[in-house]
């Protein structure tokens, strides 16, 4: 335990982080007044959206070096990120679904927003699945990358949907400030933080597994040269 | 190619016009829906073998070996896929107004954009993927598993512009047509970018 | 707030500390395999690095050079 | 053949690879690879199955690039990523023709692909030189074995190559085509070109080549000119190199 604490201790770090989220988001800020204790939900829905939107972009970015630099330390970058957007992408969409069911009584409604980011959803599925059946390492990495910047396209107009259609989603960051009273800007905030430092822990975390993965292929391959005799 | 494509639309044509009860269904509001899939699943049908068939004696190699840029092969396979599918658009169409009995309104200039836009818009994506699938082990699969929710955009904005143009009064389609414009160029560079990286092994 | 209201309150509260416990659940087994096949790693390559290579090639490169010479052994 | 090249000038080099090496993947499947070859020479590789002889081709061809080394092809550096050159003709496995053309629309098609002028002038003439004027309207789907490799080797003649690649080319051909074979390359070697070969018949290496290498796991590990080998020497050295043992007779 000592070791543990003294190798990795990071990871503990996201423990009392969650608390103090947790914390603001049901105990420390009042119910909003027209939306009352479901704008709860929207903490964290926010939260979500963030670092997802992050997390693809990151991946966008890793697929550009990886194509410029052909190292694989840019696709495991890409590769973590996209699943970890994933994964933030399905809490989007659910506290979502719960909040429509709530505010307008529908779980879902194929507003732009809505269909964006389900596309953004689908695809990047998709771009997980590929990568598991993909045969050798570069040629996928080279693949990977490739349909990641196809895919990545979604994503800027995911976000820019509610500004050029009308949605049922409203815009809180404007050019004139954040369109929210203050009671709320503080757990909102603290959500995106906690959230944001999950990601960078869960980044962490994988990548590091992804690398031992890569150590033990190339140990594999460096034994299978060696008993084939050089 | 544009035989089989054509003679899909029509099955579909048929297919829907037996699905749907004429009585009980409002046609009008339904038929830009019914267009578009139907091209879009014609697109991918035709599409999907767009380098596939390169495959048996290995002609992508002889391509390749050809002087002159590699670009050329991906522009050669766009605009021939680009034309069957203006082929298959052009015999189907007026098929589609025949038998969903859609009163035509004149708006030729509009509709016929919005058909080679949306063509376009199909091909593009369908060759590039298909480019991208084609040395890969189950490419039928990654070509199906992008296509659909990639092509969604195209979907969308076709459809939303067909429905303006032959509404009565005539809508406005343009906001529609801009973003599809906007697609197109986007998957028409996007290739342009990317595609030396594909060649790789 | 209705009691109702409250109760959903309360299930929302479980269902977040539970996706948070999950996560970083999730979290510290990747860490704990990881740290497994790193110490695999590093068994296996101190193994592999303690043997001496087996057969060594000495040779000098081979490099075939061959001039037009026409045709002389057809 | 009709290409007007430096006859007597032995200086030209038509190949020189220094330090090639390919990776796919993770695997190493050509490894130090440095060779050189003159214009009128010509060079046989054998290697066992998996020794990595046709992506050695591959890269010499252009097709691929080589991870690293250097390639050069007339005296000219080919770029990292790989760049085919007009000169080089290339004969694979698969014949590069499309099954669903006629031998005729095949070689016509190749021929406007090379820009040649009056391209059906030149596939016909190809055609009666492979002797398959006969058959110039079947589709390609419908030839033998060695139909195909005869429509083949027009396809990689029409363009005039200085420099031939050959992947076994023997493989599966009954005795007419391959004494056709025969002549054909030596044909062509009269006429100056340069051929690389891959077999793994020794005797093949022997009728065509100047000089035999031997490449085992991505390796060049011997070479010798032809000169004074019998088929039944060269079996024994080959096989011995297989075996992986140092057995230099």
């Amino acid at each position: 335990m000592k070791r543990l604490l003294a190798r990795d201790w990071w990871i503990w770090a996201v423990l009392p982080v969650m608390v103090v989220a947790l914390y603001f988001d049901f105990v420390g800020s009042p119910n909003d007044v027209t939306l009352g204790a479901s704008a709860r939900i929207l903490y964290f829905h926010i939260g979500s959206a963030t670092v997802a939107g992050v997390a693809f972009t990151i991946t966008a970015i890793a697929s550009i070096g990886y194509l410029i630099q052909r190292t694989l330390t840019w696709d495991i970058w890409a590769a973590a990120s996209a699943e970890i957007g994933l994964v933030f992408t399905t809490m989007l969409l659910v506290s979502g679904t719960i909040w429509g069911r709530i505010a307008w009584g529908a779980w879902w409604t194929w507003d732009p927003r809505l269909t964006a980011t389900l596309i953004l959803w689908v695809i990047f599925a998709a771009y997980l699945l590929l990568r598991e059946w993909s045969d050798n390492r570069a040629r996928r990495a080279t693949v990977s990358a490739v349909i990641a910047l196809i895919a990545y396209i979604d994503v800027p107009i995911d976000y820019m949907t509610i500004r050029w259609w009308r949605s049922i989603h409203p815009v809180i960051f404007t050019n004139q400030g954040i369109n929210m009273p203050i009671s709320m800007q503080i757990p909102m905030f603290i959500s995106m933080g906690a959230m944001t430092l999950v990601f960078i822990v869960w980044m962490a975390v994988r990548m590091r597994l992804m690398r031992a993965e890569l150590g033990v292929g190339d140990l594999k391959n460096a034994i299978r040269a060696r008993i084939e005799g050089q | 190619m544009w035989v089989a494509m054509t003679a899909f639309v029509v099955m579909v044509v048929f297919l829907f016009a037996f699905a749907l009860d004429t009585n009980r269904v409002r046609l009008a509001s339904v038929f830009p829906g019914i267009l578009w899939m139907s091209f879009l699943l014609a697109g991918m049908i035709g599409m999907s073998r767009t380098y596939a068939h390169e495959i048996p004696e290995d002609t992508l190699t002889g391509l390749v070996l050809a002087p002159g840029d590699r670009m050329a092969i991906f522009l050669a396979k766009l605009t021939s896929a680009f034309l069957f599918m203006a082929v298959m658009e052009l015999l189907t169409t007026p098929l589609f107004f025949v038998f969903f009995s859609e009163p035509w309104n004149g708006e030729w200039i509009l509709l016929g954009m919005t058909l080679a836009l949306g063509g376009l818009g199909i091909v593009e994506l369908a060759t590039l993927l298909s480019a991208v699938s084609v040395n890969l082990k189950s490419a039928e699969m990654v070509f199906m598993l992008l296509l659909f929710p990639l092509e969604i955009p195209v979907l969308i904005t076709t459809v939303e512009a067909t429905t303006a143009i032959l509404s009565n009064p005539v809508g406005n389609p343009w906001l529609w047509l801009h973003g599809l414009l906007a697609y197109d160029a986007i998957f028409l560079a996007l290739p342009l970018l990317l595609y030396e990286y594909l060649w790789e092994v | 707030m209705s009691p109702l209201q409250h109760e959903y309150l309360v299930y929302l509260f479980a269902a977040y500390t539970a996706l948070f416990v999950i996560m970083f659940g999730f979290m510290y087994r990747m860490l704990q395999k990881s740290r497994k096949l790193d110490q695999d790693v590093q068994l296996l390559k101190e193994e592999l690095l303690g043997q001496p290579p087996q057969n060594a090639e000495v040779t000098s490169p081979v490099v075939p050079t061959v001039r037009g010479q026409g045709m002389q052994d057809a | 053949m009709n290409h007007v090249s430096a006859n007597g000038d032995v200086s030209q080099i038509v190949v020189r690879a220094a330090h090639l090496e390919k990776k796919i993947g993770e695997k190493e499947v050509l490894r130090d690879i440095s060779l050189e070859l003159g214009s009128h020479a010509a060079l046989a590789v054998l290697g066992p199955n998996g020794a990595g002889k046709t992506t050695l081709l591959r890269i010499l061809s252009g097709v691929w690039g080589p991870s690293s080394g250097e390639l050069w092809r007339f005296n000219q550096l080919v770029k990292t990523e790989g760049r085919t050159d007009p000169r080089v003709g290339y004969l694979g496995h698969q014949s590069f023709l499309y099954p669903t053309l006629t031998a005729m629309e095949n070689l016509t098609f190749y021929a406007r692909l090379w820009g040649l002028p009056s391209p059906t002038v030149r596939a016909r003439e190809m055609l009666q030189q492979v002797g398959l004027m006969w058959s110039q309207s079947d589709r390609v789907k419908t030839y033998s074995r060695g139909m195909l490799q005869r429509a083949a080797i027009a396809r990689v003649l029409l363009p005039d190559p200085q420099l031939l690649l050959l992947d076994e080319p023997y493989t599966g051909l009954d005795v007419e085509a391959q004494l056709f074979l025969d002549r054909t390359l030596m044909a062509y070697r009269e006429a100056g070109g340069s051929i690389v070969l891959i077999t793994h018949n020794v005797h093949e290496a022997l009728r065509i080549s100047d000089a035999v290498t031997v490449l085992v796991r991505g390796k060049l590990v011997w070479w010798a000119p032809t000169k004074g080998w019998t088929p039944e020497r060269l079996t024994s050295c080959y096989q011995q190199w297989l075996r992986g043992g140092n057995g230099h007779p």
